[in-house]
């Protein structure tokens, strides 16, 4: 299953995948309620110790900015050979073979094991961020902005790999960005973030042909189309809202032409319009649409 | 990086150079004429004349310098003017001394520092926390030689524990000194620690050594801590000149006989060629030891030895040259 | 309609510590006035080099550049600072490009204040609240600082600053690349709609085809310091004809369902023009590559009506 | 107004950090005491009287006397006018000195290379020595100590000054005023200098605490401020013979000494905590 979270920055959308991994910086956060069901375990409740066994395990993540993601000081081979060590019972020499073989699986020649990040250049990082998520053979991975900070030929061949090698591996995938193009490339459901709720999920089709909520009309209106030619772009008004100063009731009614009265107070509950497209807008509740 | 390091020692030679044309003008242009400081007031022009001859302050600045300069290619760092003996072997005997005492006194500066700089930025925030940094602030706040005294005033006078001036008859008499010395460094060093400790628990990187699943301390040892040194090091590079300048107010409380001491005595006897051997043994020194800490360095951050082998020379690797492209 | 500004065989090289960059080497095109010519390529190869040494922010190496009729490749500081008030810059960064010591108030006048326009300080206020209102700044925010305001609102500002001296010619450094999706598209709608008032001529310079496709009258790629096809937005979007070109217009995603998948993947890395030899610099990483590629530079050819491309093969491959 | 609004959001920031707050009144206090000396000082400075020498702090000599007879509150209150403005002129020669020198070769790379090179010749010289050289060479007076203590630390500034200068250049706002035709002058006045002013503070509070130290070192042995003058350090240097009977000769100036440089300290640490971009959002 391949899942993408869609939605501006600052849409809350990297928190929740450093609360699935534990990682939410405490202080400032620390996630208050819920639960994160993997494999029929709540890791949420899980103990450090263990949770640890399944970060880069079971669970692994890919970072957006491959520049300052990898250590500066320690050779590319160390680094995946980590990863290897802490997870398996091989050998240091198994491991830097692994490092090796891992290296080469992302089109990266083996024998660059011993450089270090510096020596690379941005995609080759993230080839070798990849190769670490990988190298345990994780049931999920988690990609965050995995190429934002890449050129659109580099990003290309990074997508290409990540596709084949999700395939190999048989891993999931949940995909963390703010690139549409990106999520019609690679990923089977979508979830739209805003303001740190999911707004609309549902199939790829479902989203990209038959989307309902005001926010995710307006994200796809507001990008420029290679296809047809538009004089102007559609926009959606006003600013993304300041996390620590969010508007009362629906998150989006300062910024949407359909807001009403009933749209400024109380929580909008999420609608089911069909078997897999979930809806959270307060038109969809009162039957309006 | 052996061509690097060649590079970097014939630097030292201009250095040095260099140095010895600053202190002679300096020293040149100082007040009091050593012949007559040396032969009393009423030496006779003849007696002075000759005087000046032997000890080689005949003649003109450039006359001087030049012979200055001749003397120091040969390894020749004149001869002392009260005691008429070759500035550099009395140095060779203080310098032991001083080094012995420095060295001690780094190596407590740095353990303390980085311990209590680890444990501040790791603890960041708690009590722990605010009493390292506290302590640390007492420490670079307090004048070294105000801190000896009180040093002395403790353990000599009120406890008794320890003898409070000499050198060379009982380890008991290196404590203070090299206390005096390091609890100063340490608390530079704790500072720069924790600062960046801090700033490198931040990183990217931390939290992908994290999402490998590794151990709390294991991320801080492996990961975090090496690439904190890096401004460590630069740190202790800096706090070896201040601990070899910090020495001569040392040597001065605790009546030690190293180079610190031998120079304020030689200012005051109107000394030069002790004073400019001084000064030169001591900026050779932290020259080299400047150099070890850049290849030291270069072990820590391997970003540093692509530098060193493509960059120039005088390029100071500690500030990034940024290209302009 | 009149041709604004002209660039002949303009290069420069730039000396790093492992040879000559060859940032920009041998561009030549021409822009009319109003019209907006977009420059498109990846990280390195050397679009904003080129932006800047039009507007003499770097010294050329060599090459003519013509602007309103006149060749203003070299020229002395005071008629530079003249040239200033017709050339002018958005730049991409929005928040490293406003001076975090000034009010937005002071950096809108600053232009002013240096060439002397508005003598009176009431004047020049009046003058930098209009301008601000046709960017669409509120009122408020002249005596706020740019830490205040949000990406969106800061590159008003830039917009502003370059507005205030009525330029000719403006070259857009990315001006859209930091913003959020949302914001993005409001700053571009302002745009196209000044130049409509103001009949602006703009440089855009970008590494995202999407937007420089809805901006642009014209499109120039690059690689390596080097054009290596030029053509009207709409053509070169319907007939690519270099491999490059191929390769990156392939490589968006497309937002779309289904959207077909013919992706070109292209082989190696995005390296740096040092030391170049005389070869096409596009082949290490050409599916089409032939020895001759390697040995022989080609030229900018027109093979259809105003779409020049510099490929050797260049009908072979695309069955002309 | 808008200049205002910069200064207050910094001491907003500022408030913020109770330990510098206190640093800057204990600063401010030990200001008013110079200023004020004549009138807090019980007694002059060199008030002596062989009948009451020696005295242990009491109620009528809080910090008792000397082997003079002189009142060492009163000499603690009139040294504080050397300590200051030791500090604050000795640090205001290396600003001026190194600034200068950092700005030009920033600015003019063909001098960049001349200037950095001396000025690396002087650094190989530690600061210490080089001020006792300094010292000797002019003879010893308050002036000539703050001359060898500014002087010593040029090299530190200019380093300093250029590596701001140079960093703050490259940004794209510095770009962005040439694009507006902005001269030379102009760039260094109102984007260069304003940016780099902040981290120039730090290290100058900071620097102050150091040249403070460094003072009253030379003071101590023998090479800065001579009797009778109520310096800090050579207050502590003349009871330093009686630190088996009169330790209090010794504590009280070392005392005073430490209280200044930690509130300097605290103050800059507070100040590079508020001026810090990074921390700006």
């Amino acid at each position: 299953m391949r899942r993408g979270g869609v939605g501006d920055p600052g849409a809350g959308n990297p928190t929740t995948a450093l609360g699935i991994m534990g990682l939410v910086p405490d202080p400032p956060g620390e996630v208050l309620s819920g639960s994160v069901l993997f494999e029929g375990q709540d890791l949420l409740q899980l103990p450090e110790k263990n949770m640890r066994e399944i970060r880069g395990g079971k669970i692994s993540m890919i970072f957006q900015d491959p520049m300052t993601s990898l250590n500066p000081v320690m050779t590319v081979g160390e680094q995946i050979a980590e990863v290897v060590l802490l997870h398996s019972r091989m050998s240091k020499q198994e491991a830097r073979k692994k490092a090796m073989e891992m290296l080469e699986q992302v089109g990266i020649p083996g024998g660059r094991c011993d450089d270090y990040p510096h020596q690379f250049s941005g995609g080759m990082k993230q080839r070798v961020m990849i190769a670490i998520a990988l190298a345990c053979s994780p049931e999920l991975l988690i990609a965050d902005e995995p190429t934002t900070a890449l050129d659109v030929t580099i990003q290309a061949q990074v997508l290409e790999l990540m596709r084949n090698l999700k395939r190999e591996y048989g891993t999931s995938l949940i995909l963390i960005t703010h690139d549409l193009g990106v999520v019609a490339k690679i990923c089977d459901k979508v979830a739209v973030v805003y303001a740190g709720e999911i707004i609309e999920y549902g199939t790829l089709e479902d989203i990209y042909t038959d989307k309902r909520h005001p926010y995710t009309i307006g994200l796809f209106d507001s990008l420029p189309d290679i296809e047809n030619e538009a004089a102007e772009l559609k926009v959606i008004q006003g600013m993304v809202p300041d996390p620590s100063n969010l508007p009362e009731g629906c998150k989006f009614h300062p910024r949407c032409p359909y807001a009403q009265e009933g749209c400024k107070h109380g929580r909008v509950e999420p609608v089911q319009i069909s078997e897999t497209h979930m809806v959270r807008c307060g038109r969809f509740r009162s039957g309006e649409v | 990086m052996l061509k690097y390091i060649i590079k970097r020692l014939l630097w030292i030679i201009p250095v040095l150079i260099g140095v010895t044309v600053i202190v002679f003008t300096i020293l040149y242009f100082s007040p009091g004429d050593p012949a007559y400081l040396a032969l009393g007031d009423n030496a006779t022009p003849e007696a002075v004349e000759a005087y000046r001859v032997e000890m080689g302050i005949n003649g003109t600045y450039w006359e001087r310098l030049g012979r200055t300069l001749l003397g120091l290619l040969k390894g020749d760092l004149g001869i002392s003017y009260r005691s008429r003996t070759p500035v550099l072997d009395e140095l060779i005997v203080r310098f032991k001394v001083t080094f012995n005492i420095s060295a001690w006194s780094i190596i407590l500066g740095i353990l303390l520092g980085i311990f209590f700089g680890i444990i501040s930025a790791l603890k960041q925030n708690t009590v722990w926390d605010s009493l390292a940094t506290g302590c640390a602030l007492f420490g670079i706040s307090m004048p070294m030689f105000w801190q000896g005294l009180m040093l002395i005033l403790i353990f000599s006078v009120w406890l008794g524990w320890l003898p409070a001036s000499g050198y060379g008859d009982s380890w008991k008499q290196m404590v203070m000194p090299v206390i005096a010395l390091g609890v100063n460094s340490s608390a530079t060093i704790m500072r720069t620690t924790r600062s960046s400790m801090l700033e490198v628990m931040r990183q990217d990187y931390i939290r992908t050594a994290k999402a490998k699943g590794q151990s709390y301390w294991m991320v801080v040892l492996r990961h975090a801590l090496r690439n904190a040194m890096i401004p460590i090091v630069t740190v202790i590079g800096l706090q070896l000149g201040v601990l070899l300048a910090g020495s001569i107010v040392t040597e001065a409380i605790f009546s030690v006989a190293g180079v610190g001491k031998y120079l304020v005595d030689s200012l005051n006897a109107r000394d030069y060629a002790a004073v400019q051997g001084c000064v030169l043994l001591i900026a050779f020194v932290s020259a080299i030891l400047n150099l070890i800490v850049d290849v030291i360095y270069t072990y820590i951050d391997p970003r540093m030895k692509t530098m060193y082998e493509s960059a120039k020379v005088f390029h100071l690797p500690k500030k990034g040259a940024k290209s302009s492209v | 309609m009149a041709e604004i500004l002209r660039v002949e065989e303009l290069t420069k090289y730039f000396a790093t510590k492992k040879g000559t960059l060859h940032a920009v080497d041998g561009v030549s095109f021409s822009v009319e006035e109003g019209k907006t010519l977009g420059i498109v390529g990846e990280s390195g190869c050397g679009k904003s080099t080129l932006g800047r040494v039009i507007l003499h922010l770097h010294q050329r190496t060599g090459g003519r550049i013509v602007f309103q009729g006149k060749d203003i490749s070299d020229v002395t500081p005071a008629q530079l600072k003249e040239l200033r008030k017709d050339m002018q810059i958005i730049f991409q960064d929005p928040y490293a490009s406003l001076n975090p010591r000034m009010s937005i108030g002071e950096i809108i006048a600053e232009p002013l204040k240096i060439y002397k326009l508005y003598p009176s300080k009431e004047e020049r206020q009046k003058k930098v609240r209009e301008i601000m209102d046709v960017v669409g700044l509120a009122e408020r925010t002249y005596s706020l600082y740019p830490h205040e305001l949000d990406g969106g609102r800061r590159q008003r500002v830039g917009i502003a600053r370059a507005l205030i001296l009525n330029p000719r010619l403006i070259v857009c450094d990315e001006p859209v690349s930091a913003l959020d999706v949302s914001i993005q598209a409001q700053i571009l709608n302002l745009m196209m709609e000044l130049q409509r008032e103001r009949n602006l001529t703009y440089l855009f310079i970008t590494h995202n085809l999407s937007v420089v496709k809805h901006i642009s009258d014209d499109i120039t790629v690059m690689y390596l310091g080097q054009m290596v096809e030029k053509a009207g937005a709409s053509e070169i979007f319907a007939h690519q004809y270099h491999p490059y070109t191929k390769a990156l217009i392939s490589a968006i995603p497309q937002p779309k369902y289904n959207a077909p998948d013919q992706q070109i993947i292209l082989k190696g890395e995005i390296t740096s023009p040092i030391n170049v030899t005389k070869s096409c610099r596009f082949a290490p990483r050409c599916i089409y590559a032939k020895p001759e590629c390697f040995e022989r530079e080609p030229q900018l050819e027109e093979i259809s009506k105003d779409h020049f491309v510099k490929c050797h093969f260049v009908r072979e491959i695309n069955g002309l | 107004m808008k200049k205002h609004s910069m200064l207050s959001e910094i001491w907003r920031r500022f408030r913020k950090n109770h330990h510098a707050v206190v640093g800057l009144a204990v600063l401010v206090l030990f200001v008013l005491i110079a200023v004020f000396a004549e009138q807090l000082a019980p007694f002059g400075y060199d008030d002596q009287d062989a009948s009451r020498a020696m005295i242990a702090p009491c109620m009528e000599y809080p910090f008792g006397t000397d082997n003079l007879g002189r009142d060492v509150l009163s000499r603690l209150i009139y040294g504080s006018r050397y300590s200051l403005s030791i500090g604050f002129l000795a640090v205001g020669i290396s600003v001026l000195t190194g600034g200068f020198l950092g700005v030009i070769a920033a600015y003019y790379p063909k001098l960049d290379n001349i200037i950095m090179r001396c000025m690396d010749l002087f650094m190989a010289i530690p600061q210490m020595l080089l001020a006792m050289c300094i010292v000797t060479a002019l003879g010893s007076s308050l002036f000539n100590l703050m001359l060898a203590v500014g002087l010593s630390s040029t090299p530190k500034f200019a380093r300093v000054v250029r590596a701001s200068v140079l960093a703050t250049r490259e940004q794209e706002f510095v770009e962005a005023a040439r694009a507006i035709g902005a001269g030379n002058w102009r760039i260094i006045l109102h984007h260069i200098l304003p940016n780099s002013i902040s981290s120039l503070i730090v290290q100058a509070t900071l620097a102050m605490a150091g040249a403070i130290i460094s003072a009253s070192a030379l003071s101590f042995l023998g090479f800065g401020i001579q009797a009778p003058m109520p310096e800090w350090g050579a207050m502590l240097s003349a009871g330093r013979k009686y630190i088996r009977t009169q330790a209090y000769l010794t504590v009280i100036p070392g005392l005073a000494i430490m209280v200044v440089v930690y509130a300097l300290n605290v103050v800059g640490d507070g100040l590079r905590d508020c001026l810090d971009p990074r921390l700006k959002k």
